[in-house]
């Protein structure tokens, strides 16, 4: 795709819609959303297994089904429109791809195959303050002995950190950032599930003394930033399914609700404020996309991805507040499904980075 | 004036005792009018005007002495009364409103019928001596506590929607009374709706005639607006002693439970600066403009609502300010949910004991959408505002047939996600 | 299809001379058909498809040969025409539009009906075999230098306001017509007004039939909005030597003088990095926000827009993306002049010479207001938008009835100030 | 005044208004602002003379009427909303109050009292480089020797300049900032009337070499920022007043102009726009009559003014912005009066520092 997707993206859309609807209904969600795995197995295996979701992404090397961003983005804004609970954005597309990235092929297959079929999920811990997730100065410290490396920090808003079999973390050596991995119940791990906005993405606080972990790859420098941009275009195709979503839902109900003797969607200022965001909403939309085709191209991959965070951060948020509004005070229920959609949109805002630091960001990827 | 202030002084000061039972005391205030002092003497009052009522009431503040039942809809339920009701339904209910034995509670809002008020579809028939009601109501404040509700229900489906309206009041103690309470997105439940199933009200219990309802609920919803801004709660009655204070206090936790969300409803202008100092966010170039657009925003409605006041006291024509107040609060709650993000960065997306300040900037996060909703939508507040105070031409109207005819919403019963 | 592109490679090397006078060379465009090759064969034309035309004309402009006129008017005419009028119209003023001859204007706006076209008070009666014209239009784009006008004007006003309207082609050069310029707010004067007092048109400058105009005008504005995006002037041919390019320079130059502060009008958003960097302010944390704002906003639209053609190309239905370029453009104008405001800080109170980058600054800072107004308000847009794209309910209407009977402006001739 | 104005300073408006009514139609404005001077010296004499309103805010020692900043906002804004074209803001708002704060009385004697009875006219000039209004390092520098002082350097902005007969400059010494003053036709002084975007009110660059000019007062420091508060009040008043005749003629116009069989202000959207515009612009109201008060109560003065700066000319701008569009393509032709205001809104925005950089000062006004 250029700026078209083609007719087979178009058909895996459709593939991956179905499933959404078939097995992902606001019911599904608003029961997981309130156990302590946030997901349900079954449907995780047929993700990673039938569907085939897990490694779409990823090199076939790696395991993966040698698609790119584009398709990823397709299965994340199908996702965020329809708000299943799965811990794909921490297992695949954070753990998994730093997996892909930087581990060996022997490490790839030990970590990430238990990964792309299913059988286990993986978190991966970088940020370690209140919005440092591209800090290169990492608290977190891993020291080498005769025994191999051990770890002692501390990390925060590691997604599916609490579910997670296996823990990729970012921590300082004396030669620089690197990233290590190990298993999630080794000795001197405290995990400690966060409580956040958006019960249907579990994150985790986690804190580390002398925690055994294995060096992934070389000892070879790593770019964590760049790193991080694969999670931003993942972030931004699913906060732009998510606009979308709250946008038709919006649109349904104005057109059915009837107040003063005519449906509400008749009034014009109701109509302006859905045209409004139909043009937000779109935008969005093309930012996304445009960050995922140049991730694929490794065109501006930072400026692109900054640039769609930050659009769909806002558009999903404008959606969101809107959406509320268009629903009046049914809008503002529980039993509402609105609200799921705008806790995700509040708290997709400032993960990763907040809006403004990542007009920032970008202005700095241009040369500016 | 002086001298009824005087008296006021002299009464309160020979007859208060804290160790009366809340009642007790009330029902003293009540048999002598000082609690409600503008309330005609023949009802539990003094007949004087609102202003030497409100002098008499700072000298209850002032002395640290409980008034009458102040709390929830109970005085809506009061000035209704006073303004609709009859002789035997005066008697009968506003002693008890005094003394806060009963609790009362609205129920006029419906799910098809939100901003439209007036499009009520709960039925009430009359068979025999009672009226039998059907229907379902919602965003009932306290109905859960109510011994009493203040009922809109349609009489006559022939006529257009504002005549064919009639209000009662209903006793909530009834099995044909079913009262849930409503869960909110921000996890609170203030709310409840009421269903009615058959349920009865005498004929006694019809305020003012038959068809007149929207008239009477008029009456309601002025001084349910007048009571926006009144601050809630007793704060200077909270660290006395005595059994009268400890009842009362109790009444008053019951009577704000549903209101204390409130404050971060609004968004915490407040705390703004503060936070700002704690995460280091002041010395942010880019969010202390953010600061700024919102400290401008709040303090020009501040000053805007101040001229409100001066000019109605200095006896002017009301102008346009005094509409403007709960558009200007949407969107400062609206504005101050965007800082408190700026500021809070990540630690926005927390929840709960995890969210900074005790929890307080997840819960302004996600109540500030009720500002907008709550009392009238921004659409409802911005087609008065034009209309009211610009002269704008009025929208076509779509409900002006008899009602049965009107187009309305299907939904009934049950209402779901979209 | 390539053996097409051939033979007008052939025909072009073998016949283009630039010391030809335009009117010359294009007279044998004409003839021959090689500039409007999708027109009809009868019709100056060779029948081609519309991509085959696209493609001869890349040979046109790849050889750096002049072909027909195509600015200002001309081409809607032309595409009206084709359309609606009848074999003697075709042969009668085709070929001169080709050739440049003669130029045209369209006469559909009026002080009173701007957004809403099909409310023309222009008035045409039938005297014997002459329609006899008098009202007002304004808004018209090079009217001054008109041979042509395409007239929409009122024929019946006992009928809906759609249906009482034909549509004519009116000689601009008679003394019942009165052409001025109207200066905007920006100093430019682009558009007139025209004004007609008994001014004649002949029976056979009829297009369609009487009462047949909106549909008419249908076609005329469909091929305006196409061309909106199209890129005006000839940047390749602007180096070139010879006669005929003198001339074709000269014609482009009248063409275009009423479009040339449209870029102003967009904002500017390519200047914008230039600007900070000259003034510093890219260094300005709080103003850096706003330009990757605009930036992001800008971009979106251009992929949005880049989306939409590629669907189209692809043959995919026409999603939503179609729709939003205009609005977008609004959008991102009004913020493209508060961010060059933001740059040029006190500098941007300056105007003509003294305003920065020659007075472009200034010039966009007073040409953004016209961006949401010119063809089609962003009111219309959100109408359209609204009801076309996401299929809400239309707006109940008002002027459904006998046109006479239809609520209108009482202004007819003079508009001033409110 | 604390949030009403009095009978006495209603009564006082109300005349303001009728003169600006009777003597300041657009039509006049408009003949007014295609001259040099700018204004009409008959009028500026009943200005000065009849109604008393060039010393309003100064103390009655120094010649004025003895009220303050309100009664001076309650002139601006009526100046505001009719657009008159008066030197009202360089000669009295800005020299005069300069003059009366900083001169000696046989100083003021001197070059006040000609002002306040509109024989003279004079200019304030401090501004240096685009958008350093506030500027404590000035480059214009005076020296003093046995022949008293002399000054060099430029200044921009200075409104009046060029109708000027008298000069005060800010200009540096050795022990700070001073004012000077001088007769504008002095020798070295080069004046430059300048293009500005608002031909309603004048501005000039000027140049000095050596200018022979009169210490103003005694040489003790001045802090020219709070000097410039009152311009910032009053200029805000007039914001407010702009803003106000803006709404104004956006509903007469919306409820006269008919489009598809009703006049365009039955339109919701169009409703909803007006609300927004009224509560936009009452709260600047709110705003410039509290900066007035301050003013006068001496109480957290650049505070109070530079947030009345900020949302007068946030409101004004957007008042102009929607009064264009809601004329429609009317509202963009000169023959309409709306871009007279239009214009006075986008320069008044960055004259004496824009909203971005007042909300910043606000803040630092206020110890944060």
């Amino acid at each position: 795709m250029a700026f078209a997707f083609t007719q087979d993206q178009d058909n895996f859309r459709h593939m991956v819609q179905r499933f959404c609807v078939e097995k992902a209904p606001t019911t599904e969600t608003r029961k997981l959303m309130d156990t302590e795995a946030g997901y349900d197995r079954q449907v995780w295996q047929l993700i990673c297994g039938e569907l085939g979701l897990a490694g779409i992404h990823l090199p076939e090397e790696a395991g993966g089904s040698g698609f790119g961003a584009v398709e990823l983005g397709i299965v994340m804004e199908e996702f965020g429109r329809s708000m299943i609970c799965a811990p794909y954005m921490g297992s695949i597309v954070m753990a998994g791809t730093a997996l892909s990235t930087c581990a060996t092929p022997s490490q790839q297959q030990r970590w990430l195959a238990p990964l792309l079929n299913g059988e286990k999920i993986a978190a991966l811990a970088i940020c370690e303050a209140s919005g440092e997730f591209y800090s290169t100065h990492l608290h977190c410290t891993a020291r080498i002995s005769s025994e191999g490396w051990q770890i002692s920090g501390e990390k925060r808003f590691v997604v599916n950190g609490k579910q997670a079999d296996t823990l990729i973390i970012a921590a300082a050596t004396d030669n620089g950032p690197r990233l290590f991995v190990t298993e999630s119940n080794a000795t001197g791990i405290d995990i400690q599930q966060v409580e956040t906005m958006d019960p249907t993405r579990k994150m985790a606080d986690l804190k580390l003394s002398s925690v055994d972990a294995e060096l992934l790859g070389q000892d070879v420098p790593i770019d964590l930033d760049a790193l991080q941009n694969l999670t931003l275009v993942a972030l931004a195709n699913e906060m732009a399914g998510g606009a979308q979503a709250l946008l038709e839902a919006a649109v349904e109900y104005t057109k059915l609700r009837v107040q003063f003797g005519r449906t509400i969607g008749s009034f014009q200022a109701i109509k302006h404020k859905l045209a409004d965001l139909l043009l937000i909403v779109e935008s969005a939309k093309s930012a996304a996309y445009q960050a995922a085709v140049a991730f694929d191209n490794k065109e501006d991959v930072s400026e692109n991805a900054s640039l769609a965070k930050a659009a769909t951060s806002e558009a999903y948020l404008q959606a969101a507040i809107d959406c509320v509004q268009l629903h009046g005070g049914i809008g503002f229920t529980w039993e509402n499904d609105t609200h799921l959609w705008f806790k995700r949109a509040k708290s997709s805002e400032v993960f990763m980075g907040t809006p403004a630091f990542h007009r920032e960001r970008m202005l700095q990827a241009m040369g500016d | 004036m002086d001298n009824l202030i005087t008296q006021a002084r002299q009464w309160l000061s020979e007859n208060w005792d804290p160790d009366l039972s809340l009642v007790e005391w009330r029902t003293k205030l009540a048999e002598t009018g000082w609690a409600t002092a503008d309330w005609p003497e023949e009802y539990f009052g003094k007949g004087t005007s609102a202003e030497d009522a409100a002098e008499i009431a700072a000298v209850f503040q002032e002395m640290g002495i409980v008034g009458a039942a102040q709390s929830g809809v109970r005085m809506l339920a009061a000035a209704t009364l006073l303004e609709h009701g009859n002789d035997t339904q005066k008697r009968k209910y506003l002693k008890r409103i005094i003394t806060g034995e009963d609790s009362w509670c609205q129920l006029f809002s419906e799910p098809g019928s939100g901003s439209d008020l007036a499009g009520s579809t709960t039925r009430a028939d009359l068979k025999g001596d009672e009226w039998i009601v059907n229907g379902q109501k919602v965003w009932n404040t306290s109905a859960h506590h109510a011994d009493y509700g203040l009922l809109l229900a349609r009489t006559d489906w022939d006529v257009p929607k504002h005549q064919g309206l009639s209000y009662f009041i209903i006793d909530m103690h009834q099995p044909g009374v079913e009262v849930r309470q409503l869960k909110q997105m921000n996890g609170h439940a203030s709310f409840n709706e009421v269903f009615m199933t058959d349920a009865v009200v005498s004929r006694d219990n019809l305020l003012s005639e038959v068809g007149n309802g929207w008239q009477v609920a008029v009456t309601t919803l002025a001084h349910e607006r007048r009571s926006f801004d009144r601050i809630r709660g007793g704060g200077s009655l909270a660290e006395q002693k005595g059994r009268i204070y400890d009842e009362y206090r109790k009444e008053l936790e019951i009577d704000n439970e549903p209101y204390k969300w409130y404050p971060q409803r609004a968004g915490r202008v407040d705390l703004i600066l503060e936070r700002a100092r704690e995460t280091g966010a002041i010395n942010d170039p880019v969010t202390r403009q953010e600061i700024a657009k919102l400290l401008i925003m709040s303090r020009s409605a501040q000053w805007t609502a101040a001229r409100a006041r001066a000019a109605q006291q200095a006896g002017k024509p009301q102008g346009p300010e005094g509409s403007l107040g709960k558009l200007a609060a949407s969107n400062i709650a609206r504005l101050a949910a965007r800082v408190h993000t700026d500021i809070s960065g990540a630690d926005a997306l927390l929840t709960g004991a995890a969210s900074p300040h005790d929890g307080i900037i997840a819960e302004i996060l996600v109540s500030v959408p009720a500002v907008s909703i709550a009392g009238g939508t921004d659409e409802i507040q911005k087609n008065i505002i034009s209309e009211r105070v610009l002269g704008m031409p009025k929208e076509p109207r779509f409900d002006t047939g008899p009602f049965k005819d009107v187009p309305r919403n299907s939904v009934s019963g049950k209402w779901g996600a979209s």
